[in-house]
């Protein structure tokens, strides 16, 4: 195709696209160079310089056909998307070649027609794009005020927060919830029911006759929270060592202390040494 | 002119001090009740329109900027520059011009699949947002601008975009498929993602 | 007036646009060989002495500041406004995808337990409200949003909100989904209502 040179300086439009640009070798192909095959059909229909609803669609199906046989020449790899517009390409040309025939669904003429139209809309979209970053962007050609003092916006709502940031929120929770099997830290600081259990079993020959429940409870403990939790624990230990029939419990009052002591008859399990 | 000269230095020290544009609404609960704001924004809008600086709207809403033709002497303030790829740039264009507007339909304009990178980029620049679903079958999201988008690009409202009116006149702004290739294949997978595109 | 007006038009834009107070040096810098300097300031800071700003001199350098006079006018907005939390936002993400659900439910979700003071804020906001119990032993409330947070967020309708694969194909999602909540985040109906519930 004697016309690439040409062909790749149409992309100079666009002044933010730091891409470099290919190189103008007629025999290098690249397909890098292009956003699709609608973006080669755009460049191609460039060439026949009228407007793009004019064009001559046999024309440039058979340019691109002929664009892809020269990549294909050249790599042996094409992307998918390419194939299947060159198979629609041979398939409209053959279309528009062929007398009309009676038939279902929209009539060559009618397909090149939309194609034209499409391509129109996509070179329209990269004008505008272009206008809008030659316009009067706020920040280049128009500066704000530097140094604001700082009136706010006085939004409508007491609170600040975006639909972005009220989706990121959710999204970055939702990425936490990808790692599988965290890892997750326990609490040391609970005194369990199973420590009280031993506890109570290992003193309660010990102390004879009736003793505070809270009597069991190590002494050493200082964290409130800690403590708490031992208090519990050692309450609903002892209830189980009553269902087990190793102990008895006393309350005198709703609210009052609780009082413990060995059921009679029964041995503890050690007398060895407290904590 | 008529307007009452304490207003006007009210609306004068409020749009100074912004940190960002205000509206008429902002405006409004600011000064006393009788202001007629309108009136001083014309009155405003004209007396800076000569100086240094100028009263602009965008967005809807009112702020200071200098001149644009004195854009040459602010080199040194002026914001750096967002570096777009043509592919985010044309993304960007298509959904201010068409917007709501679907991914897919983005695609089909495009003719080449949407790369999440690109997506992300406009997301991350403040200039697209989710707007709503398309009430069709499977209820895609739609994606429209930002006031920010408006504010960057110095617009007022959507209809300020270059040519926007002789676009939508000349039908180039339908989001309907083409059905172009409905021929040859079915096409309800994807576009193949442009390994190409992932580079921005 | 003798001073040049195009000079005069420089150093409006200049000080308008600088992040800093500017000094005459740094004027003389960007201004053409001939601008008389001084002059021109005197002008200009006469020219802005009764308006709503002024252009005032500090520590020998030139800024534009609000009227002494105006500054109660910026006062009170200062404050207004807050930023959400992160805890906070997030749980209110939840309670919009999830609705209606209770505190327990918002807790397993977050992995971590839900201070008061975050509930009460978005009480506060006017964002979430009690929308009834849920039938399970212990009868727990469960919240639910309300048409403030569909108006500040500009959604028609909570099923506006993007589903899981959207927020992926937007870039807003990295790692692939845990599939402990797929019921949730990927069907595409809305969120029905749940059965279990009254509502009030």
């Amino acid at each position: 195709m004697a016309d690439k040179g040409g062909l790749f300086d149409q992309q100079k439009g666009f002044e933010v696209d730091h891409r470099p640009e290919p190189p103008k070798n007629a025999l290098v192909v690249d397909l890098d160079g292009y956003e699709g095959p609608l973006d080669v059909l755009l460049i191609l229909a460039r060439d026949q310089k009228v407007d793009l609803l004019q064009i001559s669609i046999l024309q440039l199906a058979e340019q691109f056909l002929a664009f892809i046989e020269e990549v294909r020449k050249l790599r042996l790899e094409v992307a998918a998307d390419y194939l299947v517009m060159a198979a629609w390409l041979a398939y409209l040309k053959s279309k528009l070649l062929l007398p009309q025939e009676e038939e279902e669904g929209p009539s060559g003429a009618q397909l090149a027609e939309r194609l034209a139209f499409q391509l129109k809309k996509l070179e329209a979209m990269r004008g505008a794009a272009e206008k809008l970053f030659n316009g009067l962007v706020t920040g280049q050609e128009r500066l704000l005020r530097g140094m604001p003092e700082g009136v706010k916006v006085i939004r409508h709502s007491k609170f600040d927060c975006t639909l972005l940031e009220l989706l990121t929120a959710y999204a970055d929770q939702e990425d936490r919830k990808g790692i599988r099997n965290p890892l997750r830290l326990m609490r040391n600081a609970v005194y369990s029911v199973e420590a009280a259990m031993q506890r109570l079993e290992r003193m309660l020959g010990k102390l004879p006759d009736w003793v505070e429940l809270s009597a069991y409870i190590p002494d050493n403990i200082t964290d409130p929270f800690t403590r708490r939790s031992a208090q519990a624990s050692t309450l609903v230990a002892s209830l189980q060592m009553v269902k087990e029939g190793q102990l008895e419990l006393r309350q005198r009052e709703a609210f009052g202390p609780i009082s413990v002591r060995s059921k009679s008859g029964e041995t503890s399990g050690s007398d060895e040494e407290d904590i | 002119m008529t307007v009452n000269h304490d207003h006007i230095r009210m609306v004068e020290a409020l749009l100074s001090a912004a940190k960002e544009p205000l509206d008429e609404v902002d405006l409004a609960m600011r000064l006393p009740d009788d202001a007629d704001i309108p009136a001083l924004m014309e009155a405003l809008e004209k007396y800076y329109q000569h100086k240094g600086f100028n009263l602009v709207k965008v967005a809807g809403k009112w702020a200071f900027m200098t001149a644009p033709d004195l854009s040459w002497l602010l080199q040194d303030e002026k914001e750096s520059i967002r570096k777009l790829s043509r592919a985010a740039l044309e993304t960007l264009a298509i959904i201010a011009y068409h917007q709501p507007i679907t991914r897919t339909e983005i695609e089909e304009i495009r003719g080449v699949g949407l790369s999440r990178g690109i997506m992300d980029v406009l997301f991350e620049a403040g200039w697209i947002r989710p707007r709503g679903r398309r009430r069709t079958p499977g209820k895609p999201v739609t994606y429209g601008i930002t006031e920010d988008f408006l504010i960057h690009f110095g617009l007022d409202d959507i209809r300020d975009l270059p040519g926007f009116d002789e676009l939508k006149a000349a039908g180039l702004l339908t989001t309907e498929p083409s059905g172009l290739f409905d021929e040859l294949t079915t096409r309800d997978d994807p576009p193949a993602l442009d390994p190409e595109e992932e580079e921005d």
